[in-house]
């Protein structure tokens, strides 16, 4: 197992090229040039994905260096979009990093809201608690709404194995594969209020 | 070297400002972080101009038109950036060499960190690019990307064929031009690309364009933004005859100037300098009393009083007192002033 | 013994010499600024440390002579106040004769001068001018708008180009480079002294006047 | 999508019609312009004077929701002019089938014969048509259903097949071609004009444009979105769009299709994956109690008697294998009655609004969705969303979902609903398949682990799963067992791992007792290998193969996903190397019908398949049989046939069609809210308009609401605005929210370009700002001026860069009764300056 996880980083790393291996060969090169022509991406490794916008599939290629992203621009080897994107996609560097007015420093978009948050009823604020603590909060939710509106018969006897109580909606974000573990879950728990994007 | 090219097809160009985004994401230009602070434009437009921040920008103009056929209107979607003169102004002006004429592209260099935010490119330029960036207190402008140009490693897009290396070898607008109506190469394909176009627009057999125009190769000798345009120039916020002031004529009329009266006054002063070897002088002595001037060499009295016939004393007692009642009443009010 | 006539305060020399100095500094770091090629070769950190550089001295070149006059406001009075003088038919004559004098001071007579010459008056006048139009343009471009800006920097190089002018011809005299004006540097940049010799030739009038009255002459041994 | 978006270019006429492509799909411009450059025209028919418009060669305008009457006008135009594609509508549509007598359409009432006035639907069996002859179900050796006979294939009777009467001359009027040039006859040019707005002169230019397409040798592509569908009769503007695009001989063909261009990055995808109330994975049925009580009546419904889907049980018990594991037997039906019914209430998005305001649904899940901002009548949406007990959202920002309770016309203190916001990963954050309108499905690769405390979606479902099932483990529960039989097994070194998940998608064949083994299964490379007997698992058919390679099992960049090669067989765009197009790695589908009667191309410059007299030659997957297996096991090619359109049990495409639950042919009817009245028959709204009768839906009158409006997107912006709202340059580039009116109605309203103006109807009340333009101008409609304005939809109260107010609070919640999207391209507002 441990070597075919070990292949599979690799693959990422051959299949679109390291820029570490470019970095190491063009370093004599970029010394040579005075500080504005500055090469951003060197000793980053590059890794392809697909825009969250539209559905035009359009490619992108992430530049990564230490675990922090570097740049984000169109993939110029996807036949779709040849290296192209609109406004929105040539801003996904943004979602999660933005530069300050003052000083250009780059930093994390502070609009993100990366920790669990609860309201809690007739508060006005957030407030933040563990993953633990909210995994737990909202499977007991779960649980009790359940519990209490399961319906394993309709009125003619049909199996039904339902509770109308809980929706859930969306799917357009996420990944096939995120997709079908949300599907599952809800499901399985009865939930029939099932919807996503396709209509907005 | 090789002199090279921004293409840009107004009849492909959507509005979409994936250049203006791309170029503030590659070259980490902030935008607004406050709250509801970018003020609506009534427009398509945003920000209205160029700016500290913004070295790109679509500009949208609508204008009335009576062929009923087309609606009423056309829509003239316009690039506003960095021309990249042949013979750059701002560049002649710039007095610290940030802006320079770069010799492997031909492009307007920019380095920034020489900047010493003087703003003359500002007032030259025939485009009213420049923009000054108050945080840094530098100029902020196209640069062509030339940190890609000319260190990227790969494939060009869009058909041009870039500056031949690798992946990244186009700026970053051109990279992301969704439309393919930006381009990248040398000046000469991409003029060549540009008539050609030109050529198929006004002659296609459904809505041809008669007024389709190169725009960039004849203007101000030429630039290194090359431009097709459905419509007049003007409605893309661009100038039909583009003139630099008279001001950095001047401007570059000074170098030479300097050089000129230096060299003249050297060699002036020099010459004085020839001419004055060897001059020995008298030694002079005054006689208070006899108000005498004497050559103390050859014994003669050179001359009498001031020499027109006057008294010594009187007139230099009358001068001096004068001179010191004056500058006291100066010095008082001034110092009655402070406290 | 030699008699001497104390011309220059110790102050006054200083404060020239401050204001001399800083001049000459913000015309060379000026000049890098004035000709791209020179900063085009240096490194950005260097071409910053310049345009900081002229900007701390155009500071100093301001300040310091405006420091020294609220110090010694008499003496600055007295300094500007003798630029002020009627003009007489001497001070003419000096002038027509000057250029022939600079070729020719073997055969060019000039004549006796006051407290300043003619041609001090309008040398050290237009030095005076030279340096309020450097620093009004300086503020034009440091704080103007764009339309500022230009004009300020035409300004800025004309001046420069007078102060080329001006500055080479004051340094080549006053320095007594100038054959005839040797000794000269010592005003300034000695005791501020002037022998009776040296006055008498210089400034004829002024001298009478200050050996008559004795109140600034020193007896000092040759 | 039909088609693909590199297919574009081989289009010789594009109409981009409800679709501001340019401005929402970016990225089709660079394809629509290289069609331009070989020669194609490009047709913009739009309510505005778009981005669109202004690089496309001709403009013309429409009224909102006119567009049926728009193609209507062209179906009829095609057929006076002769244009049709006669070998293509004769042989691959069912134009020759003979439609049941009883069929009418009654235009003094609007209604299709079959009405049923006391339940306010249709029986559509009058649509149907005439039966020749029942053919038996073949379930002898070879016989398509011969595999029902298997061991371990649940027990059902396969349908027999109804072979329709059919005329081939065409001389019978109740031919379904004749019903449909009828039914459009009424559709001349001045009605049109009358209906829509546009000029005659611009009208027929654009018919004779796209008509030229007509030819055999032509292609003529249709890019459609949110525009043609936001109807309540958007279903029927998409169908009458495959009408044209079969008229003209469109549909199969490079450079053709019906194009919906899809607005979400796997809005695709999840519809594939079925995230729909009424959908299971695979375009199949999830079970209702009306259809589907028993797995027996389950796959007997579905099952079709002719063409691919007879093999409809296979996918289905493979993917309750791939659910249930180990736990799914023959015995227990593979576990079908674990699945919840649904069944007579609505449960879609319009309508779990109303069931929370009634109080039925308590808890809610919104997943990267925002319908606080995104449903219509958003106002009645948020004060019902403050009855539930509790709220969860995962997403990036705090969307306007998760903060309802801050909504200015709410006081928190009053609302007690619980609500999770969960930090969820970029996209870049995870890996994980995406499918994009093409059906493209391509891997994303994790570049960086996501910020601070964020979680990808799939470990956040991870972890809620297992709590879950502890605590029903635990405690126990109301039927536990639905929950506890499903089989859970997605970890790779004991972690929930997305590569896990692709091989379920893909199928595997499943040995007893090997549930949560991945490193030995072996898996599927195709669907055909499916099988209605428990051996293999594939969560969803329609991908099988897309993940199938065991050599690599735990390397993307090795499987069919992967795929980076820009081989181009052919020339046409098709990419057969790049990633994997679902099914079976087809690009343009039905492509049977991009070659005539003998199996020859159409355009041979643009060849997808070729039949050379032995054998196909193909540029891209069949889709048809193409081949047979003889006795000996041996592939035998299928000559040429009329059977283009495999999934559908006639194998031909439908004019007169009676699957649809509204109408059987298109016919024009006015959006809920109207500036006009229908002059095309006698009924105002749909008869089959859903959810009108909804006292929050407050219909506005004309009389009060003069302006028809509209909404859309413009392209700096994104739905909701949650996201790009929080990129600052996004904000800049389009600062605030507008609303498009033209020169004539600002100058009635005393209205400035930039001034702010109040938008308001029965349902809510907001300020724009007016961008007041020479792109919009008042039509003319049956004789009087209509106003028409445009709002974009991107604010709300949320975001630390912009906020701004709801423009939905203003749109209906009515819908279509096929798909159930609302309105929100037609309705009625005032306007006035503040």
């Amino acid at each position: 197992m441990d070597l075919t996880r070990r292949s599979f980083v690799k693959s990422i790393g051959l299949a679109f090229g390291t820029s570490m291996a470019y970095g190491l060969a063009t370093q004599s090169s970029t010394l040579a040039f005075a500080d504005d022509l500055d090469w951003r991406l060197v000793n980053t490794e590059e890794f392809t994905n697909i825009c969250c916008y539209c559905s035009g599939g359009c490619g992108t290629i992430v530049s990564v260096q230490d675990n922090e992203l570097i740049n984000l621009e169109g993939d110029s080897d996807h036949p779709i979009n040849q290296g192209g994107l609109c406004a929105k996609g040539a801003s996904m560097f943004q979602l999660r990093n933005v530069i300050t007015e003052e000083t250009r420093e780059v930093i994390h978009n502070p609009n993100r809201k990366t920790h669990p948050l609860v309201r809690r009823p007739g508060a006005s604020e957030w407030e933040q608690l563990s993953w633990d603590q909210a995994i737990l909060e909202i499977a007991r939710h779960v649980k009790e709404t359940r519990d209490a509106t399961f319906v394993e018969q309709d009125e003619n006897g049909v199996t039904v194995n339902r509770t109308e109580a809980i929706a859930s909606l969306g799917g357009s974000q996420q990944n096939c594969e995120e997709d079908y573990l949300i599907l599952k879950t809800m499901r399985s728990l009865g939930v029939v209020a099932l919807d996503n994007q396709a209509r907005v | 070297m090789a002199d090279y090219a921004i293409f840009w097809d107004a009849s492909k160009c959507t509005g979409c400002k994936g250049c203006q985004s791309a170029c503030k994401c590659w070259n980490l230009l902030p935008s607004p972080l406050g709250k509801n602070v970018n003020e609506p434009t009534g427009s398509y437009q945003s920000p209205l101009d160029l700016n500290g921040n913004t070295r790109l920008l679509m500009t949208f103009q609508e204008n009335e038109v009576s062929d009923d056929k087309k609606w009423g209107v056309e829509w003239s979607i316009g690039r506003r950036s960095c021309m990249h003169c042949v013979n750059p102004a701002c560049a002649t002006v710039c007095p610290s060499g940030a802006l320079s004429v770069d010799e492997d592209t031909g492009f307007v260099r920019v380095q920034d960190d020489k900047c010493i935010g003087c703003q003359y490119c500002s007032g030259v330029c025939p485009f009213d690019v420049p923009r000054y960036y108050a945080g840094g207190s530098r100029i902020n402008k196209c640069t062509a990307c030339l940190d890609r140009v000319k260190n990227g490693g790969a494939k060009p897009v869009n058909g041009g064929t870039g500056t031949g290396n690798p992946r990244y070898s186009v700026p970053a607008c051109v990279h992301t031009c969704s439309p393919a109506a930006l381009d990248f190469g040398t000046r000469e394909d991409m003029l060549a690309k540009a008539y050609a176009r030109v050529q198929f627009l006004q002659n296609k057999p459904v809505n041809p364009c008669s007024t389709a125009s190169v725009y960039g190769d004849v203007q101000l000798e030429g630039t290194h933004v090359i431009m097709v345009l459905k419509y007049a120039p003007e409605t893309y916020g661009l100038p039909a005859d583009p003139k630099v002031g008279i001001l950095p004529t001047l401007t570059s009329w000074m170098k030479p100037l300097a050089a000129f009266v230096g060299v003249a006054t050297i060699a002036g002063l020099g010459l004085s300098y020839i001419t004055g070897l060897g001059y020995k002088r008298d030694t002079l002595h005054f006689d208070p009393d006899t108000e005498e001037t004497i050559d103390m060499d050859t014994g003669e009295v050179v001359c009498v009083g001031d020499g027109h016939g006057h008294k010594i004393r009187a007139a230099a007692d009358a001068a001096s007192d004068a001179a010191v009642a004056a500058v006291a009443t100066v010095a008082d009010k001034a110092q009655e002033g402070e406290e | 013994m030699t008699k001497y006539i104390q011309r220059h305060s110790r102050q006054t020399r200083i404060t020239h010499g401050v204001f001399i100095s800083s001049c000459i500094l913000l015309a060379i770091t000026g000049l890098f600024v004035f000709v791209p090629p020179l900063t085009q070769a240096l490194p950005a950190s260097v071409v910053y440390g310049i345009r900081m550089a002229h900007r701390v001295l155009a500071a100093i070149f301001i300040l310091f002579p405006i420091v020294s006059a609220i110090i010694a406001p008499k003496g600055a009075g007295h300094f500007f106040g003798k630029y002020l003088r009627k003009w007489d038919k001497d001070d003419i004559t000096w002038l027509i004769r000057f250029v022939p004098y600079m070729l020719g001071p073997k055969r060019v007579h000039m004549p006796d001068q006051r407290i300043v010459k003619s041609g001090q008056i309008v040398a050290d006048g237009m030095l005076i001018l030279i340096s309020l139009v450097m620093i009004i343009s300086g503020f034009g471009l440091m704080f103007g708008g764009t339309g500022l800006k230009s004009v300020s920097l035409l300004f800025h190089d004309i001046g420069f180009v007078a102060l080329i002018l001006f500055g080479i011809a004051h340094i080549y005299l006053g320095a007594g480079i100038f054959q005839p004006y040797r000794h000269t540097v010592r005003l300034m940049f000695g005791d501020g002294k002037v022998s009776e010799s040296d006055a008498l030739y210089h400034w004829g009038h002024w001298a009478r006047e200050e050996l008559s009255s004795g109140a600034n002459v020193v007896e000092k041994p040759e | 999508m039909t088609g693909h978006w590199c297919d574009f270019k081989n289009a010789d006429v594009i109409i981009s019609c409800g679709s501001n492509n340019v401005e929402n799909h970016p990225e089709s411009a660079r394809w629509c312009h290289t069609a331009v450059d070989n020669g194609a025209t490009w047709i913009v028919v739009d309510p505005r004077f778009t981005r669109t418009a202004a690089v496309a060669d001709i403009y013309c305008p429409m009224r909102s929701g006119t567009d049926i009457t728009f193609w209507g006008g062209m179906i009829n135009y095609i057929i006076e002019h002769d244009l049709w594609q006669h070998e293509y509508v004769l042989n691959y549509t069912n134009a020759t089938y003979l439609i049941n007598p009883d069929y009418n359409f009654d235009v003094t009432t609007g209604l299709f014969s079959g009405w049923d006035e006391e339940h306010k639907k249709y029986v559509t069996t009058t649509w149907g048509y005439q039966t020749e002859e029942t053919v038996a179900p073949n379930t002898a050796t070879g016989g398509a259903f011969a595999y029902t006979l298997g061991e371990g294939v649940p027990e059902f009777t396969p349908p027999s097949k109804l072979v329709p009467k059919k005329d081939a001359t065409l001389s019978d009027p109740l031919c379904s071609f004749n019903v449909f040039k009828e039914h459009y006859s009424r559709y001349d040019l001045d009605t049109v004009c009358n209906v829509c707005g546009m000029d005659r002169e611009t009208l027929e230019l654009v018919y004779a444009t796209y008509a030229s397409s007509g030819a055999p040798e032509k292609s003529g592509a249709i890019l459609y979105a949110l525009g043609q569908t936001q109807h309540h009769y958007g279903s029927q503007n998409t169908r009458i769009m495959s009408l044209v695009q079969l008229l003209l001989g469109n549909v199969g063909v490079a450079g053709g299709g019906v194009n919906a261009l899809r607005g979400e990055p796997n809005v695709q995808g999840a519809t594939d994956m079925a995230m729909l109330v009424y959908d299971f994975p695979g375009y199949l049925k999830w079970p209702t109690v009306a259809s589907h009580s028993t797995l027996r009546e389950w796959l007997e419904h579905e099952t079709y008697s002719d063409g691919y889907y007879v093999n409809k049980p296979k996918f289905f018990i493979s993917a309750l294998k791939e659910w249930f594991g180990d736990n799914a037997t023959a015995d227990n039906d593979y576990g079908y009655d674990w699945l919840p019914k649904i069944g007579s209430r609505d449960y879609t998005t319009i309508s779990t609004f109303e069931l929370i305001d009634e109080g039925i649904i308590k808890g809610y899940f919104a997943w990267g969705m925002n319908p606080m901002n995104s449903t219509p009548n958003a106002k009645f949406a948020r004060q019902a969303m403050s009855k539930l007990d509790w709220l969860v959202s995962v997403d990036w920002v705090e969307t306007a979902t998760a903060a309802f309770w801050k909504a200015p016309d709410l006081d928190p203190a009053q609302i007690q609903t619980e609500v999770y916001h969960l930090p969820a990963a970029l996209i870049y954050e995870k890996s994980g398949t995406i499918a994009n309108s093409g059906r493209w499905l391509q891997w994303r690769y994790k570049a960086l682990d996501p910020a601070d405390e964020a979680l990808p979606d799939y470990e956040i479902c991870d972890r809620l799963w297992k709590q879950i099932t502890s605590l029903y483990t635990d405690e126990g529960g109301a039927c536990p067992e639905p929950i506890l039989n499903v089989k859970w097994d997605y970890h790779i070194d004991g972690q929930i791992d997305p590569r896990a998940v692709a091989m379920a998608l893909n199928g595997y064949k499943k040995q007893p007792g090997d549930d949560g083994d991945w490193d030995s299964r072996e898996l599927l490379t195709t669907f055909a290998n499916l099988q209605a007997n428990g051996t293999t698992a594939c969560a969803i058919w329609i991908y099988s193969g897309f993940y199938g390679n065991s050599e690599a099992r735990y390397d993307p960049s090795q499987q069919n996903v992967g795929k980076r090669s820009l081989e181009d067989k052919g020339g046409l765009g098709l990419y057969q190397e790049w990633a994997y197009a679902w099914p079976v790695n087809r690009r343009v589908l039905y492509n049977r019908a991009s070659a005539d009667m003998e199996g020859k191309p159409w355009n041979p410059a643009r060849k997808v398949v070729e039949w050379t007299g032995e054998k196909w030659d193909n540029n891209d997957v069949p889709d048809f049989v193409a081949a047979s297996t003889a006795a000996d096991g041996t592939s035998v090619p299928v000559p040429p046939n009329n059977k283009a359109f495999m999934m559908t049990w006639e194998q031909n495409a439908r004019f007169v069609c009676s699957t649809m639950k509204d109408m059987p042919l298109p016919e024009h009817y006015e959006p809920l809210e109207s500036p006009t009245d229908n002059i095309l028959n006698g009924r105002q709204n749909s008869p089959c308009i859903m959810f009108a009768d909804h006292p929050s839906v407050q219909k506005g009158d004309r009389s009060e609401f003069p302006i028809a409006a509209t909404t859309y997107s413009v392209v700096e912006h994104w739905q909701t605005g949650a996201q790009t709202r929080g990129c600052p340059v996004l904000v800049e580039a389009m600062p605030d929210q507008f609303i498009e009116m033209s020169v004539e109605l600002a100058e009635e309203k005393g209205i400035a370009n930039g001034d702010k103006v109040r938008v308001w109807n029965n349902r809510g009340d907001v300020q724009l700002t007016a961008f007041v333009t020479r792109r919009l101008r008042p039509l003319q409609v049956n004789g009087e001026v209509c106003h028409l304005v445009g709002m974009i939809h991107h604010w709300d109260w949320t975001g630390d860069y912009s906020t701004g107010d709801t423009v939905n609070d203003l749109s209906p919640n009515v819908g279509d009764p096929n798909s159930y999207i609302p309105e929100y391209k037609a309705f009625l507002v005032n306007v006035e300056k503040i």
